[in-house]
C-alpha cells in the first residue's frame, strides 16, 4: 500500500465528490438542466477512473486516509484492483445509462417529477457505488449501502410501489442484519477498518457471529437464491435505465462487500461447510432463477430472472479459490473468474434492459409473445441484446465464456464436477431462456409499427454489449488490474 | 463481559438482545406494513442499545465516543429509510387500497 | 505400399504405340462430351464407327506388355496391354466398329440420339479401358462405366419392358459393383499394390482369399450372366435397341470374363474353387439352354444363349484354377469367348436387320444367320469348332468334358429355336429393303466371327490348324450336331407338348415378390417401431411448473423470506462454528 | 446489587414491556403511542450509559419525528379507509416467528455474554486526538472531524430519502406543496404556540449547535428542533409549507451538505480529503454545523410533511 | 509475413463482415463486389500459403487474453485443407448466394453473418490450440443461427431452435471436456502433444469421449444428428454451406484434430479409443443412409445423406493406419464438393421450378440439363463411382480399414454405397428417363441466371477433376497424403 504521494491525482477521492457535487447541483438546478449534467460528468467520471486504473496499474494499491486520520480512528478508502475494476464498470455503465435516461428522464417542457427526482437519485446511486467499491470501513460501507438501497428503492418506485416496498423490507433486513454484525465486529476488536481487520487472526466466536450476520445481511441485498424474492418484480418493473443500474451495478455492491469480507476481513473463520454452502445455494439460484426465467412470458422479467440466475455463478469463487484449483495455469483463477462474471454480466445485463426498454418505447410493452417482428423494427437493439446474450450464457469470445472458462478450469482441477456441471446447465439454460425472446424477435416477415427510437439510442446497449464481449478478447488489462493488491486468500483458499 | 459478573452495560446489551428479537418477531409475524416498520426501528433501536452499552465502560474509563457516533448516523439513516417506507406505504395504500404486499394476504398469490 | 508406383513405370512403348494407346480411350470420352452439347448432337451418331479405331489399331500394332504410366491421374493411372488384354481389345473394338456403323442406320430416326450417342461413347469407352486397364483403380472405373453407362443404352426406348429391364440390371449392377469393390479393397490390401499383375500374384495368399474371390466371381460372374446372377441378360437384350444389343451381349459380357481371367489365380489352386467354378459354368450352360428354349422372342433366345455360352467360358476358367493348366485355359476361354461375342454380336445384328426390313433381307441374312447359329453350336469347321476345340483340353476330358459336349446339343437346339423365332414369325410384314448400313456390318462381324478363328488358332490354342481335323476331333464336334439334328426333326415331326411358359429373366420374378413382401414387411415393422411412446410430457411440464410457481409465490413473501434469512444467518453461524464444519 | 442497578433493570424490564406492546399491540395507533414511549425510555437508557447526544438524538429522531411519520402515516392510511387485515397472524406463524426470535435472541445474547474482557475501544484514540480536532466534545469530533465521510454520506442520505419520498409525487402536482392544507383556527392554542415557538426553538436551535463542539448537542439534534418548530407553525396553520418547486427551498436543502462537500473538496486539493486544517478546524466545523442544521432542518420537515399533495 | 499470414486470411472475412453489416440495404453493386473481393483475396492467400506450407513452412500467430490463455492461430498442413475447400467452396456459394437472394429483403444482415461465418470457419481450420478452437466453434454456432433463420418463417424458426439447442448443448459438453483435460495438462496446444499422461487412463477415456460426444452433435453422429434434417429450413445456400462446408465440417475437423493432434495415433491404439468411435461413424452412415432412403422430399433425403456421409471422416480419423487418414481427410474436401452440387442443384430446382420432392423429378432433366448434370454427377460421386470424389475417399478407407484389421468397414461402405444407390439412382432415374407432366416444354435454354447454375456445374467439374487428378501432389489426395506423411513419420 502506498499513500497518495503529496500532490498526486486526488482520483478516488473525486469518484466520490463529483457524482456528489453532482446529485446536489442536480437538486439545485432542477429537472430542466439537470439531465444535461451527466453529459459533463460522464466522460470527467471516466476519465478519473481511467486515471486510477493507471495508478493502481503503475504504482499498486491505494490507499485514501480520509481527513489525514488513520485507522481505526479514521476512514480509508481502497483503491485497490478489485475496486478499480468495479468502479470503472460503475463509470462505464452510469454514463451509458446517464446518457440513455436522457430521454425518458429529460423533460421537454415543465419540470416532472421524474425529471426532477431521478438525477439526484442517479448520481448519489453513482456516488453510493463509488463509496462502497472503494470503500475500506465496515460502518461506511453500511451508510453508503444504505444511500444505494434508497435510491434503489426511489428507481423501482417509479414502475411499481408494491415491488418498490418488498425491495425495501428485504434490504431493511438485510441492512439491520449486516449492522448487526458491524456492531459485534467492533465490539470484539475496537476497529471496523478492514485492513485492520485482516491483520486480527484470532478465531472467536463473535467474529463468527458477526460475519454470518453480514453475510446473511449481505446476501438478502445481493438476492442470492433463496432470499431473491424480491428481485424480480422490483427489476421487471422499474424503468429500463433504472433496472439496467440495479441488475447490472447495485447487486454487484452488496456482493462486493461478500468479497471483501471472506477474502480480505476474515478468511480464517470460513469453513469447508460454509463456502460449500454459499456454493450450494449459487447453483441452487443458477438452477432455480434458469428455471423461472424460462417460465416469464415479459421480456423484462426474463432478465430479471437471469439476474437470479447469474448471480449464483458468484458465488461459486468461495470454495474454489485455492484448493488443488491454486494449481490451474491462471492465478487465482476461479477468483479472477468470478469478478470477470461479476464485469460481464454487468455490461451485459445493462445492455439488456436498455435493449428491452427500448422495445418498450417501440412497442409500449414488453410480452414476448407479441414482440414478433421487432426484429426488423430495431435491428440494432435486438443485435445488441443478441449479443448481450451471447455474454450471458458464455460464449466465446465474450467476457462470460472467460469468466466461465476460468471458473470451469478451477473446478475441475478441484474435482468439484458437481460445481462445473451447474456452470454448464447455467449457460444452456441461459440459451433456452434468452434464446426464446430472440427467437420471437426475429419471427415474421413484416415490419410492425413501432414508435420511433432514434438511431443513437440503439448504439448505446449496442455499444455496452460489445464491450460484454470485447472483455473476453480485450481481457488482460482488466485482469492484471485485478490482480493488484489481490487477497493472497485468492490464490490459496478461504477455506484451508 | 462474563468476568466482571452482571453489571449495568450487561444489562443493557442483553436487553438490546432482547429488543432485537422482539423486533423480529414483529418483523416476521405482521403483514400489515407500518407495524413492520415500527418493528424495524424497534430492532434498529436495540442494535444501537447494544452497541452502545458494548462500548460502555462504566465511570472512569470514558465511554467510547465512537460507537455513539456511529449510532447517531445510524439513528438518521434509520429515519431515511422509514421516512421513504412510510411514504411508500402510504402511496401503495392509495393505489391497491391495503397496507400489505398481496403475497402475504392469505390465499393471494403473487400476481406480478 | 503408400505412394503410386511412379519409379517403376516402365515407358517401354514407342512414341507412336504410347500415342495410340493414349488415345483410345480419351477419344471416345471426348465425343461423349461433344454428344452432350446441343449443336453437335446430330453429328455424333455419325462418328460412332469412328471410335473404336484407335483401340483396334492398338491391338494390332502395340507390342504386348506395353505400358504407359501417369501417375497423376486417378490413383496412378497404368495402362498396360497384356496378350489376352489385346485380343480382347482387338476383337471388341472391332465389334464396336461394326455395331457403331450399325447403330448409323439403325438409330437415325430415333429420339434421345445425343444421349444415345454419349452413352455409347462411355460404355466403349468403359470397355475397351477394362481390356487395357493396368491398376485395379482404373480396372475398376473401366468396369464401373461399362456396367453404369449402359443402363441409359438399355432403357433407351423408354417402354415399360425397358425399364424394366433398367431396373433389374442396374439393381444388379450396382450390387456386382460393390461386390467387385469390396473384392479389389481385400486384393489389394492383400497384395499391398494396386498393380493387377501383383494383385493376382498375391491373391492365393490372402488371408481373406475365398472372401475375395468370391466376391470377384459373383462380381465378374454378375456381368458374364453366371446363374443365378443372369436375370438381367434375358432382359435388357431383348429390352435395348438392338446395336446395343450386340455390344452388350459381344462385348460388355466379356469385361465379366476378362475380369476373371485377370484376377482370378490362375494355376494356384485356391481350394475348392477350381471345381466350383467349373461345376457353376456348367450349370449355367445348361440352365440358359433350358430356360431359352422355352422363349418366343428371339433375342430372348440369344440372350439365354449367352448366359449358357459363358457358362462354358466360366468353366473354363475354372479349370485355369487348377495346378499345370493355368494359362493355356486362360488362352483357351479368350479364344472361345473371343468367337462367341463376334457371332452373338453378328446374330443380333441379324434380328435387327429382320426387325427392319421384314421378308426382304430373308436370303442372304437367312444364310449367315444360319451360319453362324451352326458355329456357335459347334459344326465342324466352322469357327465354333475351333473354339469348342480349343477349350476341351482344358476340360480334361471326364465327366466334364462330357457335360460340356452335351451343351453342344443344348445349343443347337437352342440356336435352332431362334432360327425358328427369327424366320418363323409370320406377322413380319414390312417388306423393304435392308439398307447397307444395317446390312455391312452384319456380314462384317459374322465373317469375322466364321473366319478369325481360322487366323488365330494356331495362335492361341497352342496348336497347329492341322489338329482341328484330327479325325477325333472332328467327331468330338459332329456328333453333337447330328444329334441336334436328330431331335430337331423329331421335334418338328412329332408335336412336342409346349414347353412350360417361363418368363423371360426367370429367377428374378420370385426373386422380386420376395423382395417386394419383405420390404413391405418391413414397412410394417418399422412403422410399429417408429410409433413414439406415449409419454405424459404435458402434464409433467405442468406440474412442474406450478409447483415452482408457487415456490415463488412464496419465497417473495417476507414472512417466509425473513425466515430463511435469519435461519441462514444461524446456519452460517453453524457452518462455520461447528466442529468438523472446518 | 446497587440501586443503580436495580433502576437499570426496572429500566429493561420496562423497555422490554413497552416494546412488546408496541410491536405485538393490538391496535395500531396504540402500537405507535407505545412506540414512541419506547423511544423516550430508550433515551433514558442511554443517559444511563452516559451517551447524552445518542439520548437527545433518540429522544428527538427515534422518538419523536419516527414517531410523527408513523402517527402521520396512520392517519393517511385512516383517512382512506384502510384497515389492518382482519385475524392478525396466524398460530402457527406466531409460533415459527417465536422460536425464529428466540433463538436470534439467544444467540446474541450469549454473543455478548462471550465477548472477552478488557476492550478498549476507540476511546483512548479519540481523546488523544480529540486536541487536534478543533472541538471539545468527543462525539462531535468523531462525528464531524474523524468520521467526517460517513456523516457526509449521511447528510446525503437524508436529503436523497427526501428525493425519494417526492420521487412518489404524481405528475399532476409535481412542484406543489407537501402535506394537506392545515385549518386552525388562529386564535387556537395551536396558532399561539406556532407564534411563540419559533424565536425560541431558534434559539435552542443555535445553542444545541455551538454546544455541541463542546457538550452533547450538534447540527442533528439542532436540526430535529427546529424541524419540529416548523412542523408546529405549520400544523398552527400561520405558514403554508413552502412548494417543492422553490428555489429557496432547494438551496436550503443542499446547502448543508454542499458546505460539506465543498470543505471536503477543498481539502482534496489540498492533499487531503475532507482534510480539516487543525488551525481552522473549530471555525470551519461550526460553519459545516450550522449550514447542516438548516439543511437538516428542513429536510426532516419536509420528510415528515411528505410528498408533495396539492398544487402550489 | 510468415505471422500475418493467419492474420491476413482471418481479417479477409471479418472486414468484409463488418462493413457489410453496415452497408444500406440498398447498396447490392458494393456488397456483391465486397463479397466476391473478399472470397477472391482469401483464395489467392491460401494459394499463396499452400506452397508455403508445401515446402514446409508453419504460418503461426499468437494473441493473449489473459495469463496463460491465449489465441493461437497456426497454419499446417491439416489447417490448410480445411480452409482451402472452405475458401473455394464460399467463394461459389457466394456467387450463388447472391444470385439466389437476389431482389430479397434483409441482405446486408445476410451476408455480414454470411462473412462472419465465413471467419469463424477460417478460426476453425487456424486454431492451433483447444481454446482457440472452441472459440470458433462456438461463434460458428452463433454466426449460422441468424442464416438458419433467415426466412424468419415457422419453419426455419424452429429448425433454429433445434439447432441451437443441439448444438450448445454439444458445446457445453465439448467445453467441460476441454475444461477438464486442460485444468490438468495447462493449454493444449495441437503443435505439441499435451502431458495427458498426468491423467489417468480412465480419465483419458473419459475426456475423449466427452469431446468426440460435444463435437459429435455438430458432425451429426447418430443419435445427435436429428438437427441436422430439421435445419433444411434454411435457404438453399445456407443449407448448401451448413452441410459442406460449415458445420458439419467444422465437427469432424474437430474430431481430426482431437484424434492426431491431442491424443495422438499411440494413445489412440493404446487406449483402444479410436474402435466405439469407428463403430459409432458405422452405425451412422447406415442409418443415416437408411433414413435418407425413406425420405421423398430431396433436401431432407441429402441431409440423411450428409449425416451418413460426415461419419466417412470419422470413421477414416478413427482407425489407425495411413490409408484410413488420408481416406478420412480426402473425404473432408471431396464431401463438401459433392454435398454442395448436390444442394445447388436442388436449391435451383426448388427455386426455379418448384421441385421438392422426389415424385417432382419427372422429367426434369431436359428441362434442367446443366443443373441435373451436376445433381447426377455428385450424386454418382457419393455413391462412390469411379473416378469421382467418393470413389477415392471410399477406396482408401476400405484399405484402411483392412489396414487397421477392421474388415467389417468395408462391409460398412459396401452397405453404404448400395444404399445411396438406391435413393439416389431413382432420383436420376426419374429426372433422365421418365417424362415429366409439362414435358411438352422443351428446353428454352434458360435454366437460370447463370451465377445461379454455374457455381453447381463448377463443383461439378471438381467433383469429377479430384477424382480424375487424384494422383497429383496438390489434389485433395495428394496433399492428405502428405498431411499423413508428416502425422506418420515425425
Amino acid at each position: 500500500m502506498t499513500a497518495p504521494l503529496p500532490g498526486a491525482f486526488p482520483a478516488l477521492e473525486l469518484l466520490i465528490v463529483l457524482p456528489l457535487a453532482a446529485s446536489l447541483l442536480a437538486i439545485l438546478l432542477g429537472g430542466r438542466l439537470a439531465p444535461r449534467i451527466v453529459l459533463l460528468l460522464g466522460p470527467a467520471m471516466l476519465v478519473v477512473t481511467a486515471v486510477l486504473a493507471f495508478q493502481i496499474q503503475t504504482q499498486g494499491p491505494v490507499r485514501v486516509e480520509i481527513g489525514g486520520w488513520e485507522a481505526p480512528l479514521g476512514i480509508a478508502l481502497i483503491g485497490d484492483g478489485l475496486a478499480g475494476v468495479f468502479l470503472v464498470l460503475t463509470a462505464i455503465v452510469m454514463t451509458a445509462v446517464g446518457v440513455f435516461a436522457q430521454k425518458p428522464f429529460g423533460s421537454e417542457g415543465a419540470e416532472t417529477t421524474e425529471s426532477y427526482t431521478f438525477w439526484p437519485l442517479y448520481f448519489a446511486m453513482w456516488a453510493a457505488l463509488n463509496a462502497v467499491f472503494c470503500g475500506g470501513d465496515l460502518f461506511n460501507l453500511y451508510v453508503a449501502l444504505e444511500l444505494l438501497t434508497l435510491t434503489a428503492v426511489a428507481m423501482v418506485a417509479y414502475g411499481s410501489t408494491r415491488a418498490a416496498l418488498r425491495y425495501l423490507l428485504f434490504a431493511l433486513a438485510g441492512s439491520l442484519a449486516y449492522l448487526m454484525g458491524i456492531v459485534l465486529l467492533y465490539s470484539a476488536t475496537g476497529t471496523l477498518d478492514i485492513e485492520l481487520l485482516a491483520r486480527q487472526d484470532t478465531i472467536e466466536a463473535t467474529r463468527m457471529v458477526s460475519g454470518a450476520l453480514m453475510t446473511a445481511g449481505l446476501l438478502a441485498k445481493t438476492a442470492l437464491f433463496p432470499l431473491h424474492g424480491w428481485l424480480p418484480p422490483a427489476h421487471g418493473s422499474a424503468p429500463a435505465p433504472a433496472s439496467a443500474l440495479l441488475s447490472s451495478l447495485v447487486i454487484k455492491a452488496s456482493f462486493v462487500i461478500i468479497v471483501r469480507i471472506w477474502f480480505d476481513v476474515m478468511p480464517d473463520v470460513a469453513g469447508t461447510v460454509f463456502v460449500q454452502l454459499l456454493s450450494i445455494l449459487g447453483a441452487g439460484a443458477v438452477l432455480y432463477g434458469s428455471l423461472l426465467a424460462l417460465r416469464q412470458t415479459r421480456l423484462k422479467m426474463i432478465i430479471a430472472y437471469s439476474t437470479v440466475a447469474q448471480l449464483g455463478y458468484l458465488f461459486f469463487i468461495f470454495p474454489l479459490a485455492g484448493g488443488a484449483a491454486a494449481e490451474t495455469p491462471w492465478a487465482a483463477g476461479a477468483w479472477s473468474g468470478g469478478m470477470f462474471h461479476a464485469l460481464a454480466h454487468g455490461l451485459a445485463k445493462a445492455a439488456m434492459f436498455l435493449a428491452a426498454g427500448l422495445v418498450i418505447e417501440a412497442l409500449g410493452h414488453d410480452r414476448i409473445d407479441d414482440i414478433k417482428g421487432i426484429a426488423r423494427a430495431l435491428p440494432l437493439t435486438m443485435f445488441a441484446f443478441g449479443l448481450a446474450a451471447v455474454s450471458l450464457m458464455g460464449l466465446p469470445p465474450s467476457g462470460g465464456f472467460l469468466a466461465k472458462y476460468l471458473m470451469l478450469t478451477a473446478a475441475l482441477a478441484d474435482g468439484q464436477i458437481g460445481l462445473a456441471l451447474v456452470m454448464l446447465a447455467g449457460g444452456l439454460l441461459a440459451a433456452a431462456y434468452l434464446f426464446r425472446p430472440v427467437n420471437r424477435a426475429l419471427a415474421g416477415d413484416y415490419v410492425p409499427e413501432v414508435a420511433v427510437v432514434t438511431y443513437w439510442r440503439q448504439l448505446i446497449p449496442l455499444g455496452l454489449a460489445l464491450l460484454s464481449v470485447a472483455l473476453g478478447i480485450i481481457s488482460e488489462p482488466p485482469y492484471d488490474l485485478l490482480q493488484v493488491g489481490r487477497s493472497k486468500v485468492a490464490v490459496e483458499g478461504i477455506d484451508d | 463481559m462474563s468476568g466482571a459478573g452482571l453489571d449495568s452495560a450487561t444489562l443493557f446489551a442483553l436487553t438490546g438482545a432482547i429488543l432485537i428479537g422482539i423486533g423480529v418477531y414483529g418483523f416476521i409475524v405482521h403483514a400489515h406494513l407500518l407495524r413492520r416498520i415500527l418493528a424495524f426501528n424497534v430492532i434498529g433501536s436495540g442494535i444501537f442499545l447494544m452497541f452502545g452499552a458494548l462500548g460502555f465502560r462504566g465511570a472512569g474509563n470514558g465511554t467510547d465516543p465512537v460507537p455513539q457516533a456511529l449510532i447517531i448516523t445510524g439513528i438518521v439513516v434509520a429515519l431515511s429509510l422509514t421516512a421513504l417506507a412510510v411514504a411508500l406505504l402510504v402511496k401503495l395504500a392509495e393505489e391497491e387500497g391495503g397496507a400489505t404486499l398481496p403475497e402475504e394476504q392469505p390465499g393471494r398469490g403473487e400476481a406480478e | 505400399m503408400g505412394e503410386p508406383d511412379r519409379a517403376t513405370g516402365v515407358h517401354s512403348l514407342s512414341v507412336v504405340a504410347s500415342a495410340l494407346v493414349a488415345a483410345v480411350l480419351p477419344l471416345p470420352l471426348a465425343l461423349a462430351v461433344l454428344s452432350a452439347l446441343p449443336s453437335l448432337r446430330a453429328r455424333m451418331l455419325d462418328l460412332l464407327p469412328l471410335a473404336p479405331v484407335p483401340g483396334l489399331v492398338a491391338a494390332l500394332v502395340v507390342p504386348d506388355g506395353s505400358v504407359l504410366v501417369v501417375p497423376e491421374l486417378l490413383l496412378g493411372l497404368r495402362l498396360e496391354m497384356t496378350g489376352n488384354g489385346a485380343f480382347f481389345l482387338g476383337f471388341a473394338s472391332f465389334l464396336w466398329i461394326a455395331a457403331g456403323y450399325f447403330a448409323r442406320a439403325y438409330m437415325k430416326d430415333a429420339e434421345h440420339i445425343g444421349g444415345f450417342c454419349a452413352f455409347w461413347y462411355l460404355t466403349l469407352a468403359g470397355n475397351l479401358g477394362v481390356f487395357l486397364a493396368g491398376d485395379v483403380a482404373t480396372f475398376y472405373l473401366s468396369f464401373a462405366c461399362v456396367s453404369l453407362a449402359a443402363y441409359p443404352l438399355i432403357v433407351h426406348d423408354r417402354t415399360e419392358r425397358a425399364k424394366r429391364a433398367g431396373l433389374v440390371y442396374i439393381v444388379l449392377a450396382v450390387f456386382g459393383e460393390t461386390c467387385l469393390l469390396l473384392g479389389f479393397m481385400l486384393a489389394v490390401e492383400g497384395a499391398q499394390s494396386i498393380q493387377i499383375t501383383d494383385v493376382r500374384a498375391a491373391l492365393a495368399a490372402n488371408p481373406w482369399r475365398d472372401l475375395t474371390i468370391a466376391l470377384l466371381v459373383v462380381g465378374f460372374g454378375l456381368k458374364a450372366g453366371l446363374v443365378p446372377l443372369h436375370p438381367w441378360l434375358p432382359l435388357a437384350h431383348p429390352a435395348a435397341p438392338t446395336p446395343a444389343s450386340a455390344v452388350l451381349s459381344g462385348a460388355i459380357v466379356k469385361a465379366g470374363i476378362f475380369g476373371l481371367i485377370q484376377f482370378l489365380p490362375a494355376g494356384a489352386e485356391p481350394g475348392w474353387w477350381s471345381p466350383l467354378l467349373i461345376w457353376a459354368g456348367i450349370g449355367t450352360a445348361w440352365f440358359g439352354i433350358l430356360v431359352g428354349l422355352t422363349q418366343r422372342h428371339p433375342k430372348t433366345i440369344l440372350a439365354y444363349s449367352t448366359v449358357s455360352q459363358m457358362g462354358l467360358v466360366i468353366a473354363v476358367l475354372g479349370t485355369s484354377l487348377q495346378v499345370g493348366v493355368g494359362t493355356a485355359a486362360l488362352t483357351a476361354a479368350t479364344f472361345y469367348a473371343l468367337h462367341h461375342g463376334l457371332a452373338k454380336g453378328a446374330l443380333f445384328m441379324g434380328v435387327g436387320v429382320i426387325q427392319k426390313s421384314g421378308r426382304r433381307a430373308a436370303g442372304a441374312v437367312a444364310a449367315i444367320l444360319a451360319a453362324l447359329a451352326l458355329s456357335v453350336a459347334g459344326l465342324p469347321l466352322m469357327g465354333g469348332a475351333l473354339a469348342k476345340l480349343a477349350i476341351k483340353e482344358p476340360l480334361g476330358g471326364g465327366v466334364v468334358e462330357l457335360m460340356v459336349m452335351l451343351t453342344a446339343v443344348g445349343t443347337g437346339l437352342l440356336l435352332l429355336r431362334f432360327l425358328f423365332a427369327v424366320f418363323g414369325n409370320r406377322k413380319q410384314n414390312a417388306a423393304i429393303r435392308p439398307p447397307m448400313g444395317l446390312v455391312l456390318p452384319l456380314f462384317a462381324t459374322g465373317a469375322a466371327a466364321l473366319i478369325l478363328p481360322w487366323l488365330l488358332f494356331g495362335g492361341l490354342a497352342g496348336h497347329p490348324l492341322a489338329y482341328a481335323f484330327e479325325r477325333g476331333n472332328l467327331w468330338t464336334a459332329l456328333w453333337p450336331v447330328l444329334v441336334t439334328a436328330a431331335i430337331a426333326g423329331l421335334a418338328l415331326g412329332w408335336k412336342m407338348p409346349r414347353p412350360p411358359a417361363i418368363p423371360e429373366g426367370d429367377l428374378i420374378v420370385p426373386a422380386s415378390a420376395v423382395v417386394a413382401a419383405a420390404g413391405r414387411g418391413l414397412t410394417l415393422l418399422y412403422g410399429r417401431l417408429a410409433r413414439p411412446l406415449p409419454v405424459p410430457r404435458e402434464p409433467l411440464l405442468r406440474i412442474t411448473g406450478s409447483i415452482i410457481s408457487a415456490a415463488e409465490a412464496r419465497l417473495a413473501s417476507w414472512a417466509v423470506a425473513g425466515t430463511i434469512l435469519i435461519t441462514f444467518a444461524l446456519v452460517l453461524i453453524a457452518a462455520n462454528a461447528l466442529p468438523g464444519a472446518r | 446489587m446497587t440501586a443503580a442497578l436495580l433502576f437499570d433493570a426496572g429500566l429493561c424490564l420496562l423497555v422490554l414491556v413497552v416494546a412488546f406492546s408496541a410491536v405485538a399491540g393490538r391496535g395500531l395507533f396504540g402500537a405507535i403511542a407505545f412506540f414512541i414511549i419506547y423511544g423516550m425510555l430508550i433515551a433514558l437508557a442511554w443517559l444511563r450509559l452516559e451517551g447524552v447526544d445518542v439520548a437527545l438524538a433518540e429522544a428527538a429522531i427515534g422518538a419523536g419525528l419516527t414517531g410523527m411519520l408513523l402517527i402521520g402515516a396512520w392517519s393517511m392510511l385512516k383517512q382512506l379507509g384502510v384497515s389492518g387485515l382482519p385475524g392478525g397472524p396466524s398460530v402457527p406463524l406466531r409460533i415459527a416467528a417465536g422460536a425464529v426470535s428466540g433463538l436470534v435472541a439467544l444467540a446474541l445474547a450469549a454473543t455478548v455474554l462471550a465477548l472477552p474482557d478488557g476492550r478498549e475501544g476507540l476511546s483512548p484514540a479519540v481523546a488523544e486526538s480529540l486536541g487536534r480536532s478543533g472541538v471539545d466534545n468527543p462525539v462531535t469530533a468523531v462525528l464531524l472531524n474523524f468520521r467526517a465521510y460517513d456523516t457526509l454520506l449521511e447528510s446525503v442520505v437524508l436529503l436523497i430519502a427526501l428525493i425519494a419520498v417526492w420521487s412518489l409525487t404524481p405528475r399532476a402536482v409535481w412542484g406543489g406543496v407537501p402535506g394537506l392544507a392545515q385549518h386552525a383556527r388562529s386564535d387556537g392554542v395551536l396558532s399561539m404556540f406556532g407564534r411563540l415557538l419559533p424565536p425560541l426553538g431558534l434559539v435552542v436551535a443555535i445553542y444545541l449547535v455551538w454546544a455541541g463542539s463542546s457538550q452533547p448537542g450538534g447540527a442533528f439534534q439542532a436540526g430535529t428542533v427546529l424541524a419540529a418548530v416548523w412542523l408546529l407553525v405549520v400544523m398552527a396553520g400561520l405558514y403554508d409549507e413552502p412548494p417543492a418547486s422553490s428555489r429557496n427551498l432547494r438551496l436550503a436543502l443542499v446547502a448543508g451538505p454542499g458546505v460539506f462537500l465543498a470543505v471536503g473538496a477543498v481539502g482534496a486539493a489540498f492533499g487531503v480529503f475532507m482534510g480539516i486544517p487543525e488551525g481552522f478546524a473549530k471555525p470551519l466545523i461550526l460553519s459545516i454545523e450550522f449550514a447542516l442544521t438548516v439543511s437538516i432542518a428542513v429536510t426532516l420537515a419536509l420528510l415528515v410533511a411528505g410528498r408533495p399533495r396539492r398544487p402550489a | 509475413m510468415t505471422d500475418a499470414m493467419p492474420i491476413l486470411l482471418m481479417l479477409c472475412p471479418l472486414v468484409s463482415a463488418v462493413i457489410i453489416f453496415f452497408l444500406r440495404e440498398e447498396n447490392e453493386r458494393l456488397r456483391t463486389t465486397i463479397n466476391i473481393g473478399s472470397s477472391l483475396l482469401k483464395l489467392g492467400l491460401v494459394a499463396w500459403t499452400l506452397e508455403g506450407v508445401g515446402r514446409g513452412v508453419i504460418y503461426e500467430y499468437r494473441l493473449e487474453f489473459v495469463l496463460g490463455l491465449y489465441m493461437l492461430l497456426r497454419i499446417d498442413a491439416l489447417a490448410l485443407l480445411f480452409i482451402a475447400l472452405s475458401s473455394f467452396l464460399w467463394l461459389v456459394t457466394t456467387v450463388y448466394a447472391i444470385a439466389y437472394f437476389r431482389g430479397t429483403a434483409n441482405l446486408s444482415r445476410f451476408f455480414g453473418f454470411f462473412n462472419l461465418c465465413v471467419f469463424a470457419t477460417t478460426g476453425i481450420a487456424l486454431s492451433g490450440s483447444l481454446i482457440s478452437f472452441f472459440f470458433f466453434y462456438e461463434l460458428l454456432t452463433l454466426s449460422t443461427w441468424p442464416l438458419v433463420v433467415h426466412k424468419g418463417d415457422h419453419e426455419s424458426l424452429a429448425a433454429g431452435r433445434t439447432y441451437l439447442g443441439y448444438t450448445m448443448v454439444g458445446s457445453a459438453v465439448l467445453l467441460f471436456a476441454i475444461v477438464w483435460m486442460e485444468g490438468t495438462t495447462g493449454p493444449v496446444e495441437f503443435v505439441a502433444p499435451p502431458e495427458l499422461d498426468k491423467l489417468s487412463g480412465t480419465a483419458q477415456g473419459a475426456i475423449f469421449a466427452l469431446l468426440v460426444a460435444g463435437l459429435a452433435v455438430k458432425t451429426a453422429i447418430v443419435p445427435v444428428h436429428s438437427w441436422l434434417p430439421k435445419a433444411m429450413a434454411a435457404p438453399a445456400p445456407v443449407t448448401a454451406l451448413l452441410h459442406a462446408v460449415a458445420v458439419v465440417k467444422a465437427g469432424a475437423f474437430g474430431i481430426v484434430r482431437i484424434i492426431y493432434d491431442v491424443y495422438g495415433i499411440d494413445r489412440m491404439a493404446e487406449h483402444s479409443l479410436g474402435v466405439p468411435l469407428a463403430m459409432a461413424a458405422s452405425v451412422t452412415i447406415i442409418y443415416g443412409s437408411l433414413k435418407a432412403l425413406q425420405q421423398t422430399d430431396i433436401k431432407r433425403m441429402l441431409a440423411f445423406s450428409t449425416v451418413s456421409q460426415i461419419s466417412y471422416i470419422v470413421l477414416g480419423a478413427s482407425l489407425p493406419g495411413p490409408f484410413a487418414t488420408i481416406g478420412g481427410l480426402v473425404h473432408l474436401v471431396h464431401q463438401g464438393l459433392m454435398k454442395i452440387t448436390l444442394f445447388f442443384a436442388a436449391g435451383v430446382l426448388a427455386e426455379r421450378r418448384g421441385v421438392h420432392s422426389v415424385s417432382q423429378m419427372a422429367g426434369i432433366g431436359r428441362r434442367m440439363p446443366l443443373t441435373m448434370l451436376a445433381f447426377s454427377v455428385a450424386a454418382l460421386g457419393l455413391i462412390g463411382v469411379p473416378p469421382l470424389a467418393g470413389f477415392v475417399s471410399k477406396w482408401y478407407l476400405g484399405i484402411g480399414g483392412l489396414q487397421a484389421g477392421h474388415p467389417w468397414v468395408i462391409l460398412v461402405l459396401a452397405a453404404s454405397s448400395l444404399l445411396n444407390a438406391a435413393y439416389f439412382l431413382p432420383l436420376i432415374y426419374r429426372a433422365w428417363f421418365t417424362e415429366g407432366p409439362d414435358s411438352l416444354e422443351q428446353y428454352d435454354g434458360k435454366e437460370g441466371p447463370t451465377a445461379l447454375i454455374l457455381p453447381a456445374v463448377v463443383t461439378a467439374f471438381a467433383t469429377l477433376g479430384v477424382g480424375v487428378l487424384a494422383g497429383f501432389a496438390f489434389s485433395p489426395l495428394g496433399w492428405a497424403s502428405l498431411i499423413v506423411q508428416r502425422e506418420y513419420i515425425p
